[in-house]
């Protein structure tokens, strides 16, 4: 029972959490405004701390194997923990002004994260689909958390009706995975697949299954919701919403697909290359036509995930270890992307068009460098840590023997160079608008310091990326 | 023998009530009601094919599977009227066409 | 030494990072001084440094101060590989970037952006630095882009005039065109040798002599596409047809940065690579030629064009572009130390002649048009004797630095026996006259002449003190760098440990013959034809601009029956035009207009670019905002799928 | 329905969307038949399931697996309710402002002082007038 408790301790921190501030936000709310805020942040950091102390890469499971804690799941869960703190941390200022900011918001963030951390430690589908939608479920009410703003409610609703579609997506291609093994469990899975021959019902139910994670993914053909959920979405949550569930994807997808139906390579490999393919021109492409910020963000997103893509359809180790890098540092940069409109927007204004950054770099010099740093790093040039994140999944990906899949990667991110490099132009070279000439100073000290660290990170990362690396290959190996 | 009932039947059971409830989301162009529905029938379906599977296999991990789905279909129902009503507060309509301030 | 060196490499980012972050709180006294200072730390220990190398004789050094990464056993590393060659352009990198340094606080004195400038400035010295510095084709190839990209910016300077935007963004998309050839030839070098260091890659470079790619059924010999590649790339750096565009359009910088990047260091990166990978480019004959060939077609054709500008950096931007080809086309005969003599003579120069202009330019108020000028040597004899030693050393006059290392191009092509060279030897010798004659003419018009009404309204006056200062330190080594030089550079072996050539190609061995010593040089260039030549075009120049001004309409009217078009010469320029340059200025206009705008920019740069930029305008269509459009996609999509399984 | 107007267009385009919607459903359906047929689902690989003898409770079964195996599932599930519970109130409870005169805050009512209700002001006698400073502004 002690060992029981101690492998669940995060979640069972980040539940404890939650509860507490749902009953105590009640009775301080009035008076201690900032305080729920500030024990959210001490939560999550006192988890970490938790998992940090008791990190180890071997394997603990616990409740007849629905529930798995190993290396994978503790980097995962150390990252999503890393990304919702600094989405709190940045966002509240923001949220503040628009009245957004309650107790309610920390709690369903924190909910949201305690559905997030058990995706990466679930081990059969039940426990996973309970992760996937707590997480769901939980952004889809912080979206529509602003009453007043049109757009957000608009976008919470699409975003639940096409998640509850591809939730029934999934389950039904599970079922089938079911009806074909006759287990929900991953590891019972794995080997029956390992030991018998593949049949046509199981490609049915991987079909569904890849269409459901496409969509939790933001893939093409099924990315139709990033755009319009990112744009409408209030900034502080879109970059909550933009960071730490894509690694809940990624857990997703590494425990249902990896350490479930690995055996059936054969069947979701040429999917999955479909799906990256489209991602990437999609991505780059649509991106170009963009004036909206958080639009194109938007789509590079989706174009990311297009790389997140080709890291596990290597179906080797190095690849899902790449994609596991990917996915992180596409968070971070994601994370100080939109922290940047974050920064430029104040009450009734809302810096998220490529205008509102112009002459950014006179007006503004360290948010403009922050800015460029991270766009520099997303379209993947040397120094920074975005080239090399590409670099590894690229490797891992001509390492396969799909070299023409890689080159056609790197075209498609030499497109997408053009729209990160206008961007720039833009915050650099081109006059701000008359109600936009003023200085654009930091509102606040947290979001100041936290973005320079976040460029930073990426900066220190791309010229020191072999650290982390050798942990993500170390754990994904275990 | 013929009369009895196989699994596939049940299955396709399954098969045509997930389809009916995909096209309602597709088809319906006007009350967002009947696409939250519509998502209701999916569950349904795949609850079909779960319980379907788990009889016939004589294992119970299905039906308890079922439970959970049950469970999260009441959530989402929940979730999902609270939108409607923000919604039809906001737009004062329910009127899935209205869902189009964003696009591009 | 390892500190030294790192301090060199590092201390301009210091400057570049505090004037750049900090600008703000240091102002701009703050700023010019942190870079200023940096640099001078720079050019101090760069001075030591090329003592040591050159003086004390040194050791070369080559080492690996920081793995980056290790990757299929190919290692990605910054180091450094100092010897006498890469010593050598330490000191000129860092000293003309101090000079230049300096003369900004003149120049820029009343400008925005001040210390953004002072951070680019010192920020390109760190990168050019980092460039010479290297051992590796990472660094190398880093460098090649940080160059680049600060020259970018800094064209782009003045980001509130289109065509400064326009300029920048030219110069950085013609350098793409070149740095993809460039990225291609290190591709190969790594495809087939496995390494990206230097020092191992000159060791792989016998057992690949005779390697072949194949393309299809064609086998083409590798180091031979891997040299010509990596030239493409230094076409695009080094200014050479027809990636040569957007040299003349950079003029839209400031001043002091034409001085610095398109003059003296970044253009001459090209030369440098050249110089270093020689050992490989001895094995490709086939690529020599082809150097040979656009060094001295640039050289002549550049320098045509430079007859007719009006703009005073505009001339002297043809004319650097007419020196870069005498340049890489002493490359092109395997005279690599010769390319890299004049490359060293041109720095000092051609530095001095833009700073020079500069200080015209600031003196007549920010005009650059020489037709607002004339009369100015009294007003300014600083910046008039500047100018004219400038000139001088630009021509080749016997004695200054320029006529050594040009009168040794010219030698080293003559010894070398292939039609080509001959070729290339006569357009040379033309181009000696028609870089005497633009050169004196853009000189007598500025200084001598006429007073413009400009001039004779104006209150025009010698430019501050750190504005001539740097034009005299710089006015120093244009004459006396060339005679002291000469010997150990090219008979000597001041560069023989970095330089490789073949015995048969030894066309400098050939030249040594006539005589060695400064004064040997001298004396048979008394008598031999360039100098006449030159001093033919100066005549000339002095002829037709001092002399006899009014010689014009009466030339006009000679030449009007040849030339139908001369009726509506209206002036020098017409008539120079017209005489001299219209035919090549016809192909010129023609390439430009057909080759570059129609199918290089037209069909494709701005084809593949409105391709995706019109699939991506109809790519939104698909983005409807309707929920039940998006389901239908999806369910559409999952229709694909579920046929692409199952069948 | 609620809003009458633009009833008309609105039924062209579903008119014309009706057909294809149709025909991917159906096809869809038709994929999904190729596989949920009785060649795999037939009685030869699933035979009919044998009913339950009375002895053993379907409930039981159910029950025992909830409580051991889905255990951490079963409380997820808990959490999942409680969390729809709350994001449906914070979404929809609204306090209505134009009409606050009608609610009373009790603890408010409670908390109040003496100084919340009346304040001593001290006032100069008489008031020096700036008018041409205003009028300045």
């Amino acid at each position: 029972m002690d060992m029981m408790l101690q492998v669940l301790a995060p979640e069972l921190l980040i539940l404890i959490a939650a509860m507490t501030l749902l009953v105590g936000d009640t009775f301080w709310g009035h008076r201690h405004k900032a305080l729920t805020f500030q024990l959210t942040l001490a939560s999550i950091v006192v988890t970490a701390l938790v998992i940090l102390a008791s990190f180890s890469t071997t394997s603990v499971q616990l409740f007849n194997g629905a529930f798995i804690r190993d290396g994978v799941a503790d980097v995962l869960k150390l990252s999503m923990l890393f990304m919702t703190f600094f989405a709190f941390l940045f966002a509240r200022d923001y949220l503040v002004q628009r009245n957004i900011e309650r107790g309610e918001y920390y709690v369903l963030g924190l909910l949201s994260l305690l559905g997030m951390m058990v995706l990466a430690s679930s081990y059969d589908m039940v426990t996973l689909f309970m992760g996937l939608e707590i997480m769901s479920l939980a952004l889809y009410a912080m979206i529509a958390m602003q009453k007043d703003s049109g757009f957000a409610i608009e976008s919470a609703m699409k975003y639940f009706v096409l998640g509850a579609m591809a939730t029934g997506l999934l389950l039904y291609g599970m079922t089938l995975v079911y009806g074909n093994v006759g287990s929900l469990q991953f590891a019972t899975i794995y080997q029956t697949l390992a030991t018998t021959e593949q049949s046509l019902v199981l490609s049915l139910g991987l079909v569904f299954i890849l269409v459901g994670l496409a969509f939790k993914f933001g893939a093409a053909p099924f990315h139709n919701w990033v755009p319009d959920v990112y744009h409408g979405s209030p900034t502080g949550i879109t970059l909550f919403l933009s960071a730490a569930p894509k690694i809940a994807a990624f857990a997703l997808m590494f425990r249902l697909l990896i350490e479930g139906l690995e055996a059936a390579l054969m069947q979701w490999q040429s999917i999955l290359i479909i799906l990256a393919v489209l991602s990437l021109v999609v991505g780059n492409v649509i991106a170009i036509a963009q004036t909206n910020l958080k639009r194109m963000l938007a789509y590079s997103t989706i174009s990311h995930m297009g790389f997140i893509i080709l890291g596990f359809l290597t179906g080797n180790v190095g690849g899902y270890a790449a994609a596991m890098y990917y996915v992180v540092i596409y968070a971070l940069m994601s994370l100080g992307g939109f922290a940047v409109i974050l920064a430029l927007s104040r009450k009734g204004f809302e810096a998220d068009n490529i205008v509102d950054l112009a002459g950014l770099g006179k007006r503004n010099p360290v948010l403009a460098l922050v800015m460029l740093v991270i766009l520099l790093s997303m379209a993947g040039i040397p120094p920074f840590v975005g080239f090399y994140a590409k670099l590894v999944v690229l490797t891992e990906v001509v390492e396969a023997g799909l070299t023409w899949l890689a080159v056609f990667a790197v075209v498609m991110s030499v497109v997408g160079a053009y729209y990160y490099l206008r961007v720039i132009k833009v915050m650099y070279f081109d006059q701000p608008a008359a109600q936009n000439a003023h200085d654009a100073d930091f509102a606040n000290a947290s979001l100041r310091y936290g973005l320079i660290l976040v460029a930073t990170l990426v900066l220190m990362l791309g010229i020191l990326p072999d650290g982390l690396l050798t942990l993500f290959n170390d754990v994904m190996m275990y | 023998m013929s009369e009895m009932i196989q699994l596939s039947d049940v299955l396709l059971f399954g098969a045509v009530l997930f389809v009916l409830s995909l096209a309602g989301i597709f088809l319906n162009r006007k009350n967002l009601i009947i696409i939250l529905m519509s998502i209701e029938l999916m569950l349904l379906a795949v609850n079909t094919n779960l319980v379907a599977f788990s009889s016939f296999q004589g294992n119970m991990h299905g039906q308890v599977f079922v439970f959970f789905i049950l469970t999260v279909a009441a959530a989402e129902a929940a979730i999902g009227l609270a939108l409607l009503v923000l919604l039809f507060r906001n737009k004062h309509s329910i009127n899935v066409d209205d869902l189009s301030e964003m696009k591009g | 030494m390892h500190a030294i060196f790192l301090t060199i490499l590092l201390s301009p980012l210091v400057g570049a990072i505090g004037a750049g972050v900090f600008g703000r709180w240091l102002g701009r006294t703050g700023s010019h001084r942190i870079t200023i200072a940096s640099v001078a730390v720079s050019a101090a220990l760069s001075a030591y440094v090329f003592y040591l190398y050159v003086f004390a004789g040194a050791e070369s050094y080559n080492a690996t101060i920081y793995t980056w990464m290790i990757s299929d056993g190919i290692r990605f590393e910054a180091g450094f590989l100092v010897d006498r060659l890469t010593a050598t352009m330490m000191l000129v990198v860092t000293f003309v970037s101090l000079m230049v340094h300096i003369n900004t606080i003149g120049y820029m004195e009343h400008e925005e952006g001040y210390e953004r400038f002072f951070s680019y400035i010192s920020l390109f010295t760190f990168s050019m630095l980092s460039l010479v510095m290297a051992n590796n084709f990472l660094q190398l190839f880093f460098g090649w882009e940080a160059v680049g990209l600060v020259s970018y910016l800094l064209i782009g300077f003045y980001f509130k005039r289109e065509s400064a935007n326009q300029a920048s963004l030219k110069a950085f998309l013609v350098n793409r065109v070149g740095d993809f050839g460039f990225l291609l030839g290190i591709a190969l070098v790594v495809g087939y040798f496995g390494t990206l260091d230097y020092a191992e890659f000159f060791d792989g470079l016998a057992a690949h002599a005779g390697t072949s790619v194949m393309f299809g059924d064609t086998a083409i010999h590798m180091l031979t596409l891997m040299t010509m590649l990596l030239f493409v790339g230094a076409m695009g750096k080094s200014a050479q047809m027809p990636l040569h565009v957007w040299l003349p359009e950079s003029m839209e910088g400031p001043t002091p940065i034409s001085a610095l990047i398109h003059a003296a260091t970044m253009v001459t990166a090209g030369i440098f690579m050249v110089a270093r990978l020689s050992p490989a480019y001895e094995l490709a004959e086939g690529t020599l030629t082809f150097i040979l060939l656009t060094g001295a077609f640039t050289a002549l054709l550049m320098g045509l064009l430079g007859i007719v500008q009006t703009d005073i950096k505009r001339v002297v931007a043809y004319s650097t572009l007419s020196q870069l080809g005498y340049m890489v086309a002493a490359l092109g005969v395997s005279a690599y130390a010769a390319g890299m003599f004049h490359v060293l003579t041109h720095a000092f120069f051609k530095a001095l002649l833009f700073l020079a202009a500069g200080s015209v330019i600031i003196a007549m108020h920010h005009d650059q048009d020489i037709r607002n000028m004339g009369g100015l040597a009294k007003k300014m004899p600083i910046t008039y004797a500047a100018l004219l030693i400038g000139s001088l050393a630009l021509i080749g006059f016997p004695g200054f630095s320029g006529f050594y290392s040009k009168d040794g191009i010219l030698m080293a092509i003559s010894e070398a026996d292939s039609v080509a060279a001959q070729l290339a030897f006569v357009m040379l010798l033309v181009g000696v006259f028609v870089t005497a004659f633009y050169s004196f003419r853009m000189f007598f018009i500025v200084f001598h002449g006429k007073e413009s009404d400009y001039v004779r309204t104006h209150d025009i006056h010698e430019s501050p003190w750190v504005v001539t200062l740097p034009l005299i330190a710089l006015a120093i080594p244009a004459v006396f760098f060339g005679g002291l030089f000469v010997e150990p550079i090219l008979f000597g072996d001041m560069f023989a440990d970095a330089i490789t050539v073949a015995p048969e190609h030894n066309v400098l061995a050939k030249v040594a013959e006539h005589g060695t010593s400064a004064l040997d040089m001298l004396l048979h260039g008394l008598m031999a034809l360039p100098t006449w030549l030159a001093l033919a075009g100066v005549a000339l120049a002095w002829f037709l601009y001092i002399k006899r001004p009014e010689l014009a309409p009466v030339l006009a009217q000679r030449f009007a029956g040849v030339h139908a078009t001369l009726r509506h010469a209206y002036g020098f320029d017409r008539f120079n035009d017209i005489v001299f340059v219209q035919g090549t200025r016809r192909i010129g206009e023609f390439c430009s207009r057909v080759t570059d705008s129609k199918m290089i920019d037209g069909w494709v740069v701005n084809g593949t670019a409105n391709a995706i930029a019109f699939l991506a305008a109809k790519g939104r269509y698909a983005q409807t905002g309707y929920l039940y459009h998006y389901a239908f996609v999806m369910i559409f999509s999952l229709m694909g799928l579920l046929a692409w399984a199952l069948w | 329905m609620m809003l009458d107007i633009n009833l008309t267009p609105l039924k062209e385009g579903f008119a014309r969307y009706l057909p294809i919607g149709i025909v991917v459903a159906l096809v869809v359906l038709a994929e999904m038949a190729m596989v949920l047929n009785p060649t795999f689902f037939g009685l030869d690989n699933f035979p009919s399931p044998v009913a339950l003898s009375a002895t053993d409770s379907n409930t039981k079964m159910l029950g025992q697996l909830l409580f051991t195996e889905y255990l951490f599932a079963f409380e997820l599930a808990a959490v999942l309710l409680l969390l729809s519970i709350v994001a449906a109130i914070v979404l929809t409870l609204r306090r209505r402002h134009q009409s606050e005169a009608l609610y009373q805050d009790v603890g408010a009512q409670v908390r109040v002082q003496a100084s919340d209700r009346l304040t001593m002001v001290k006032m100069a006698p008489t008031v020096k007038s700036n008018a041409p400073e205003q009028g300045a502004e």
